[in-house]
């Protein structure tokens, strides 16, 4: 149509989702893992609106990227709170240092 | 006076009922209140339990003022002025229910039509004996607080009881407990009579029985007086089984245990047993003469149903026996009568109240009272039982060796001639003799008491004699008592009713008419005559034999004749008292007050002679036969009973013989009679011995057949336990642990993945993802 | 080359046939945007590029005359602001420099910070230091973007045009952030708090009384705004119903908090730390900082005029502004001027009130800050809300029409239908302008 | 190559290496920095898919705001100046190699499902689509010749559906989440019977839950101290009270007590 077609949106998002995944993975820092978080969340959005624009999703896909967009927020907002608890037990944000269950 | 029946009738019911509970509320408070406030020294227990009894007395006394004097509640009080027709008046009562006021306090169940009810019956008989029992119960409540002084103390030493070092136990003093059951047996007795119906004085029966088992093991340390009260309980059960027994037979058959025909507010009547039973006055049997026909009381308006209720003559027949057997028991007669003597075991004031004047004459008040329920072939039997009976008390009596047991004695036989009477027909001599006897005999266990007292507690005739110079007065009374069971007096063959006699002459006068009468009508059953007639001569001999070797010749232990003195006068007012009634309550015989009284009770088919049976042809005196037969029968009686005083005072006022002459006389004889005609041993024989023979081998069967059974039952079960046991370990443990142990280690190998590392799992995650991917890819179709 | 017509962002990617005819007159004038204009023209003055020549060479115009507006702006602002604070402070400001009002003076220092040494804390994160005054500039001059500056003179038009002018301009927070973080100092680092917080916070009184005239208006679309004051000026938002008036205050007190300004500078509060976020920055990347400021100052102002003042309408009804679909013509083009210049002038007098109050009242706390917005401002702007969306449903009731003062001149052109609401959403008033799906881009000539 | 292809490029090209670049740097903050690019640029992707309501939210919500609450709490965790946990390689190269497969694993799904099949097929023609456009195209031909070409154009493009379609999405998202669905219900000359249900009540749920768990978000991170009680500063994604200011405040009031 305009030459970009679905795929081309839909591997973007892919793209972010791995990154997102990958920062899940490889970061120690609980923020830096939100931030992973964040980009897993926009990649699937991405997708959503490509949706949308590209098949009969139409208006509910992007009803429903703006629900995501405000649930990314609500999900920021708890889980910075709760990191913030974390630092405030274990003076450190290093994720790695959550073991308490597993004794 | 009272305005109108209605109320009469209630005064008299509120008096009574006063009367009867007064002595409960005394008993309640020495139980309870005298327990906890008062000491063992104090007297209060005493002279509440006298208070209460008098009151009752009092109250009782006035019912009788107010009872509308020798008429039901349907008659005019003028009856009651009337002094000489004794005979028309009772010709006045068409009825077979004799003048009586009944009532119901409350109704305790209903099945159906029936009923149980606590109730009252109040007739002249109701009223004679509450006075009677009020008046001796009060004479005994003063006698007792003399006689059971040394009892209020904190350490009284029983001489008679032996703890295991042949010392005397020595205990705390049950004067109060004393009062509490004497005021408890008042109130039981009062109850029996006043009862309304048969199970309300089967209950009372029950009551006076357990108070008399209380108060003959008052002295509960002595084994002698335990084994009394259990003897007297238990031998008291076989009447009593009998006495169930009837009460059910009348209550499966008629369907009331109620006396009195009851009308309730609406109009409604429930027929009494007395109602039901003889109907216009006598038995009506069926067609067939197999049974007896009811007389259900018809409403206003019914028809009489096609066939009336019938209860079978043998069911009847049973029914009365039944109930005689409980008097049977509760009075001593042939062949219960072994208790009794034993019963002496109780204090003194005990054995006057309990075992003479009131509890023992239930069982004749019983009779009496279910005069009209009995079949003539029933009062054929209790005629014999009481022949029997006297014969029996009056021969022991000769040989006993003891005050008490003498007079037991002579209670047993003097019930026996109270028996023969009713069973005559002679409804008015039994209870007539009842009354004198409750008099003199207490007197005579009174003064004995007072002996008892003065010596020390030392009973045994042999060891006594002389005694009148040390004791008067005792000596006076117990005269006057011993001449009044002997019946002497002068008598006046025409006019037998006013012979110059002391009381037990007029009633053993009218107990020996009615016998005479009867024998004259019935010649086959002589008997009943010739036995109370020599029975009157032998009571004589014992009674006189009994005074002398007490109060005259020479003191036997001079030590017991040194310490005797008179007893105080709150124990001799009261034989005073009772003196007085012995002498003058029977005055004028069949004119008497007391008599007259009576009669107003009796059923009214006694009045006319009647001859009745189904089984044996039986004719009844009426009033007339034995009015005839009184002059003959007094005179008799006197003849036979002045002989015996006379071969009493001559050998043993006189003494002829020596005691030991006397004693190898007729030995076998003797010791036949010192054995109580081996009544005892027999029971031993025929009841306790087979009774613990059967326990001997029930305890064998126990120990050889069922307790192995059981002993091998429990140890196969201890075995299959075991057997249990192990399959439980081996199985189901073996399970339960190796599968806990297998997800044990599993979970042990299981946590080795579990790092901690959030971010691993993330990856296990992912890589998961991938690895489904790839599987999931590798294996689609196509 | 016929090429399948861009669909989609109408601000950027005009869709439109490319057809070989000499531009005339008249299609320069019915062109919608600079690139229409461009495509027509007859030279390969775009080589191989064809049509997309053409739209990089109207993109590049557009950005152009941003980015002079943006440079010129601030130039007059700082002077502006120098001579405003002299007369308050009974000065006379700079004189020397440029003539008679001192006027080449913020031409002269910025030629100095231009000159300075670019320093940089040993401790700073270099990288991000160098990188963060940019962010700041890069916002604010986003932001620009979507202004209409007159009926159609706007480098992307947008229909949530409002909306994105505030997303973008919340993005200037992170700039500062960065740089205050980056800067290894714990004055800047305090001062980048502050500032983050506060703008996070005034954000949203900010918004909320941005909404009461969208609203009103039933649109985000800044050419609906305007259009829906048009007339004379009572027609303006700020007179239209107390609410609206009020919430202009609210409105403009929040802007005045978002881009820091006094009595908000908390930022970069001199007599506590040092300078704030940029205490470390000096020469150019330090007038960065300026230049976003400033620039965000106009901004908010032209928001504030376009939601409250009738944007460039000039309150005096006159001949109405040509609007799209009834023809385009000169006297139209010389109207859009006009307009051009009022809304600056507009804009311009705001930031001067601005100016004013900066230079009149002191400095508030940082509790007093956080206090005023969060206790006052959140819940004041929440009650207009809710009370203008009631107001025409009172008026209704009693006067029987949905404003104070009914709007009979515009009514003329606007067609009818727009007036009276569409019977499936009798709620939104709805602009048959939005239908049309022409309006584009039409860069400042 | 037309100008949507090119700013696909850059906007995708940005996105994607923004987003590797959070992947691959250490320091949390520039991760952030990376992080906002990443952000930006999908709010670019957005508009060229038609959604600017959602590119302007994403700039206001994710940019403006979350962004910075991140930031937030980087500063408010770090240990020390500019310290960054740097993972072992024990975990990075698991890690990093795995998500490589996951994006090997979407982009071969992806490039192995027929996506022009799908189209607009299940919902609306082709056909219809394709007419729209060209009539968008006519449209813009029609202009210059006369007028009423232009107006029957203005009668077709009139209707919700094609407001969804060209990208003026805001009214009609605004419209369901308030409970009507223009583009299905409000099509020119559709008459429907029944309306489709919008997102009213999704709308309202989300709206509680988003108060609920702001709510908990500022009890979660709320500072504790003793005397926290009798001053609750609620951290919300709006505050801007630092708990450093929440000492000094403490601090504070406590010597005034004293």
């Amino acid at each position: 149509m305009d030459g970009v077609g679905l795929e081309a949106y839909l591997i973007v998002g892919a793209i972010l989702f791995g990154c997102g995944f990958a920062c899940l993975l490889v970061k120690r820092n609980a923020i830096a893992i939100l931030m992973g978080v964040e980009l897993l969340l926009n990649g699937a959005n991405l997708n959503f609106l490509a949706f949308a624009r590209f098949t009969s999703l139409g208006l509910d896909g992007q009803v429903i990227g703006l629900f995501v967009i405000v649930l990314a927020a609500a999900e920021a907002a708890v889980a910075l709170a709760i990191a913030l608890n974390f630092y405030n037990n274990h003076l450190s944000i290093d994720v790695d240092s959550a073991k308490e269950l597993k004794d | 006076m009272p305005e109108t029946a209605e109320t009469s009738h209630l005064i008299v019911r509120n008096l009574l009922t006063a009367a009867w509970l007064l002595p409960l509320a005394a008993f309640i408070a020495q139980v309870y209140a005298v327990e906890c406030w008062s000491n063992r020294l104090s007297r209060a227990s005493g002279l509440l339990g006298c208070a209460a009894i008098g009151g009752s007395l009092v109250l009782s006394l006035l019912a009788v003022a107010f009872f509308p004097s020798g008429s039901g509640s349907a008659h005019t009080a003028d009856d009651g002025s009337n002094h000489a027709a004794v005979d028309a008046e009772h010709e006045a009562h068409p009825s077979a229910t004799p003048a009586a006021l009944a009532g119901r306090y409350y109704t305790l169940a209903r099945f159906g039509d029936s009923r149980l009810e606590l109730g009252w019956y109040v007739d002249s008989l109701t009223l004679v004996l509450f006075v009677v029992i009020g008046l001796i119960a009060s004479c005994v409540h003063v006698f007792s607080l003399g006689y059971l002084d040394d009892e209020r103390t904190e350490d009284y030493r029983d001489e008679h009881a032996h703890a295991g070092d042949e010392q005397p136990v020595s205990r705390a003093g049950r004067f109060h407990l004393f009062f509490a059951y004497l005021s408890l047996f008042c109130f039981s007795m009062f109850g029996l009579v006043l009862a309304g119906n048969l199970l309300q004085v089967f209950a009372f029966w029950e009551l006076v029985g357990f108070c008399s088992y209380l108060l003959i093991g008052f002295y509960r340390e002595r084994p002698s007086a335990v084994r009394a009260a259990n003897k007297a309980i238990l031998v008291n059960r076989v009447g009593d089984f009998g006495f169930l027994i009837g009460l059910a037979v009348l209550w499966t058959s008629v369907g009331t245990l109620q006396f009195a025909t009851e009308v309730d507010s609406k109009g409604v009547t429930a027929s009494g047993l007395f109602e039901q039973v003889r109907g216009d006055g006598q038995l009506e049997l069926s067609d067939d003469s197999k049974s007896v026909v009811l007389q259900r009381h018809l409403e206003a308006g019914d028809e009489p149903a096609p066939t009336r209720p019938t209860i079978a003559y043998t069911l009847f027949v049973l029914a009365g026996l039944g109930i005689v057997a409980g008097s049977i028991g509760k009075s001593a007669q042939f062949p219960l009568q072994t208790w009794l003597p034993d019963a002496m075991e109780g204090p003194t004031p005990v054995s006057a109240l309990v075992h003479s004047a009131t509890m023992v004459a239930a069982g004749v008040y019983l009779v009496a009272r279910c005069y009209p329920l009995l079949a003539p072939e029933v009062l054929l039997v209790v005629a014999y039982v009481g022949a029997a009976t006297l014969f029996i008390g009056a021969t022991i009596a000769l040989t006993a060796t003891e005050l008490k047991q003498v007079l037991a004695f002579s209670t047993i036989s003097q019930l026996g001639y109270m028996m023969l009477a009713l069973g005559v027909g002679g409804w008015g001599a039994g209870v007539f003799h009842l009354s004198t006897h409750a008099f003199f005999k207490s007197l005579l266990f009174l003064s004995a008491g007072s002996v008892i007292l003065a010596c020390h507690h030392e009973q045994r005739l042999d060891r006594l004699g002389g005694l009148r110079h040390r004791l008067p007065w005792t000596a006076a009374a117990m005269l006057i008592g011993t001449l009044a069971v002997t019946g002497v007096g002068i008598p006046n063959p025409w006019a037998p009713g006013y012979s110059l006699a002391l009381s037990g002459f007029h009633s053993k006068d009218m107990v020996l008419a009615s016998a005479l009468a009867f024998v004259r009508l019935n010649p086959l059953h002589s008997l009943l005559y010739l036995v109370p007639l020599a029975g009157a001569g032998i009571t004589a001999v014992y009674m006189f034999r009994l005074w002398l070797k007490v109060f005259v010749g020479r003191p036997a232990d001079q030590h017991v004749f040194e310490h005797a003195k008179e007893s105080p006068p709150v124990v001799l007012i009261p034989l005073a008292v009772l003196a007085f009634f012995s002498v003058f309550s029977a005055v004028g015989g069949e004119s008497s007050w007391l008599y007259r009284g009576l009669v107003t009770s009796e059923p009214a088919f006694v009045a006319a002679s009647s001859t009745s049976s189904a089984i044996w042809p039986i004719t009844h005196p009426g009033h007339e036969e034995i009015h005839a037969a009184h002059g003959a029968a007094g005179l008799m009686v006197w003849l036979v009973a002045m002989a015996g005083a006379g071969i009493a005072i001559w050998i043993f006022g006189y003494q002829p013989f020596s005691a030991d002459e006397l004693r190898a006389t007729f030995p076998r004889l003797r010791q036949f009679l010192l054995d109580r005609w081996r009544f005892d041993a027999l029971y031993d024989l025929a009841v306790v011995q087979p009774v613990l023979r059967i326990s001997r081998q029930a305890i064998a069967i126990d120990r050889t057949v069922i307790d192995p059974l059981l002993h091998g039952a429990s140890r196969l079960l201890v075995q299959l336990a075991g057997w249990g046991r192990r399959i439980d370990e081996l199985l189901v443990d073996g399970a339960v642990v190796g599968i806990g142990a297998w997800t044990w280690r599993s979970g042990e190998r299981l946590r080795r993945l579990q790092s901690g590392q959030l971010r691993q799992y993330v990856l296990w995650l992912g890589l998961s993802v991938v690895v489904l991917f790839g599987v999931v890819t590798w294996m689609r179709p196509g | 080359m016929a090429k399948p017509p861009i669909k989609g962002w109408t601000g950027l990617a005009p869709g439109i046939g490319v057809k070989g005819r000499l531009v005339s007159l008249s299609t320069v004038l019915a062109a919608q945007t600079l690139y229409d204009v461009f495509k027509e023209l007859p030279v390969p003055f775009w080589g191989p590029l064809g049509s997309l020549g053409a739209f990089f060479a109207a993109a590049g115009l557009h950005a152009a005359l941003l980015i002079a507006l943006f440079g010129i702006l601030p130039l007059f602002y700082i002077w502006l602001e120098r001579k405003v604070s002299a007369r308050i402070q009974d000065r006379l400001g700079p004189t020397r420099v440029g003539g008679r009002f001192g006027w080449l003076q913020t031409l002269a220092d910025g030629i100095k910070l231009i000159q300075k040494e670019d320093l940089a804390p040993d401790v700073a994160d270099r990288w991000l230091f160098g990188i963060a005054p940019f962010l700041a500039v890069a916002a604010s001059f986003t932001a620009l973007v979507a202004i209409p500056f007159a009926d159609g003179w706007v480098a992307a038009q947008s229909n949530c045009g409002l909306f994105l002018v505030l997303a973008i301009l919340s993005l200037e927070v992170i700039g500062i952030i960065l740089a205050g973080y980056s800067s290894g100092s714990k004055w800047a680092l305090f001062g980048a708090m502050r500032e983050a917080a506060q703008m996070v916070s005034y954000e949203i009184p900010l918004a909320l009384s941005a909404l009461i005239p969208v609203v009103v208006v039933g649109s985000l679309d800044f050419a609906d705004l305007v259009a829906a004051q048009q007339g004379p000026f009572w027609n303006w938002l700020f007179f239209r119903d107390p609410f609206t008036c009020l919430s202009f205050f609210i409105f403009f007190t929040a802007a005045t908090a978002s881009v820091k300004r006094a009595p908000f500078d908390l930022a970069e509060a001199e007599s506590e730390l040092v300078a704030g976020f940029h205490t470390e920055y000096s020469g150019l990347r330090w007038s960065f900082f300026f230049l976003a400021e400033y620039a965000s100052m106009f901004t908010v102002s032209a928001l504030a005029v376009l939601l409250y003042f009738g944007g460039w309408s000039t309150g005096l009804n006159l001949e109405p502004i040509s609007v799209a679909g009834t023809g385009f013509t000169v006297e139209g083009y010389l109207l859009n001027l006009i307009g051009c210049v009022v809304f600056i002038v507009k804009a311009c007098v705001l930031v001067t009130v601005q100016m004013w109050v900066r230079w009149t009242l002191p400095r508030l706390r940082i509790d007093q800050v956080m206090t005023t917005c969060l206790k006052y401002l959140v819940p004041i702007s929440c009650v207009l809300l809710f009370a203008a969306a009631l107001w025409p449903l009172m008026l209704l009731k009693v006067l029987n029409r949905t404003q104070l003062f009914p709007r009979s001149t515009v009514a003329a052109v606007i067609p009818n239908e727009v007036l009276t609401p569409e019977p499936k959403l009798n709620v939104i008033t709805i602009d048959p302008r939005q239908l049309a799906p022409t309006p584009e881009s039409e860069g400042p000539q | 190559m037309t100008i949507t292809q090119i700013l696909f490029g850059v906007f995708a090209g940005l996105a994607c290496v923004s987003a590797i670049a959070v992947v691959l740097v250490d320091n949390v903050v520039r991760m952030a920095f990376w992080l906002v690019m990443a952000l930006g640029a999908m709010a670019g992707l957005f508009l060229l898919l038609h959604a600017d309501f959602l590119a302007a939210s994403q700039l206001l919500i994710y940019a403006g705001g979350t962004v910075v609450i991140l930031i937030f709490g980087v500063m408010l965790t770090a240990t020390g100046p500019f310290a960054s946990l740097k993972s072992s390689a024990g975990q990075t190269v698991p890690g990093l190699s795995v998500s490589g497969l996951l994006i090997a694993m979407l982009v071969s799904t992806i490039a192995a499902v027929p996506w022009t099949g799908l189209g607009k097929a299940v919902g609306r023609s082709p056909a219809s689509l394709d007419q729209g456009v060209m009539r968008q195209g006519d449209l813009a031909a029609a202009m210059a010749d006369s007028d009423e070409t232009r107006e029957a154009v203005m009668a077709v493009t009139d209707n919700w559906q094609n407001r969804v379609e060209v990208g003026r999405s805001t009214a009609p998202l605004g419209l369901a989440l308030m409970g009507l669905r223009p583009d299905r219900d409000l099509i020119a000359g559709n008459k429907p019977s029944t309306l489709s249900p919008g997102y009213l009540l999704p709308f309202e749920i989300i709206s509680i839950h988003l108060l609920v768990v702001l709510v908990a978000a500022g009890y979660l991170a709320r500072a504790k101290r003793p005397r926290a009680t009798e001053e609750v500063h609620i951290v919300t994604a709006g505050s801007s009270v630092t708990p450093k200011e929440h000492r000094i405040d403490a601090a504070t009031s406590e010597s005034a007590d004293g």
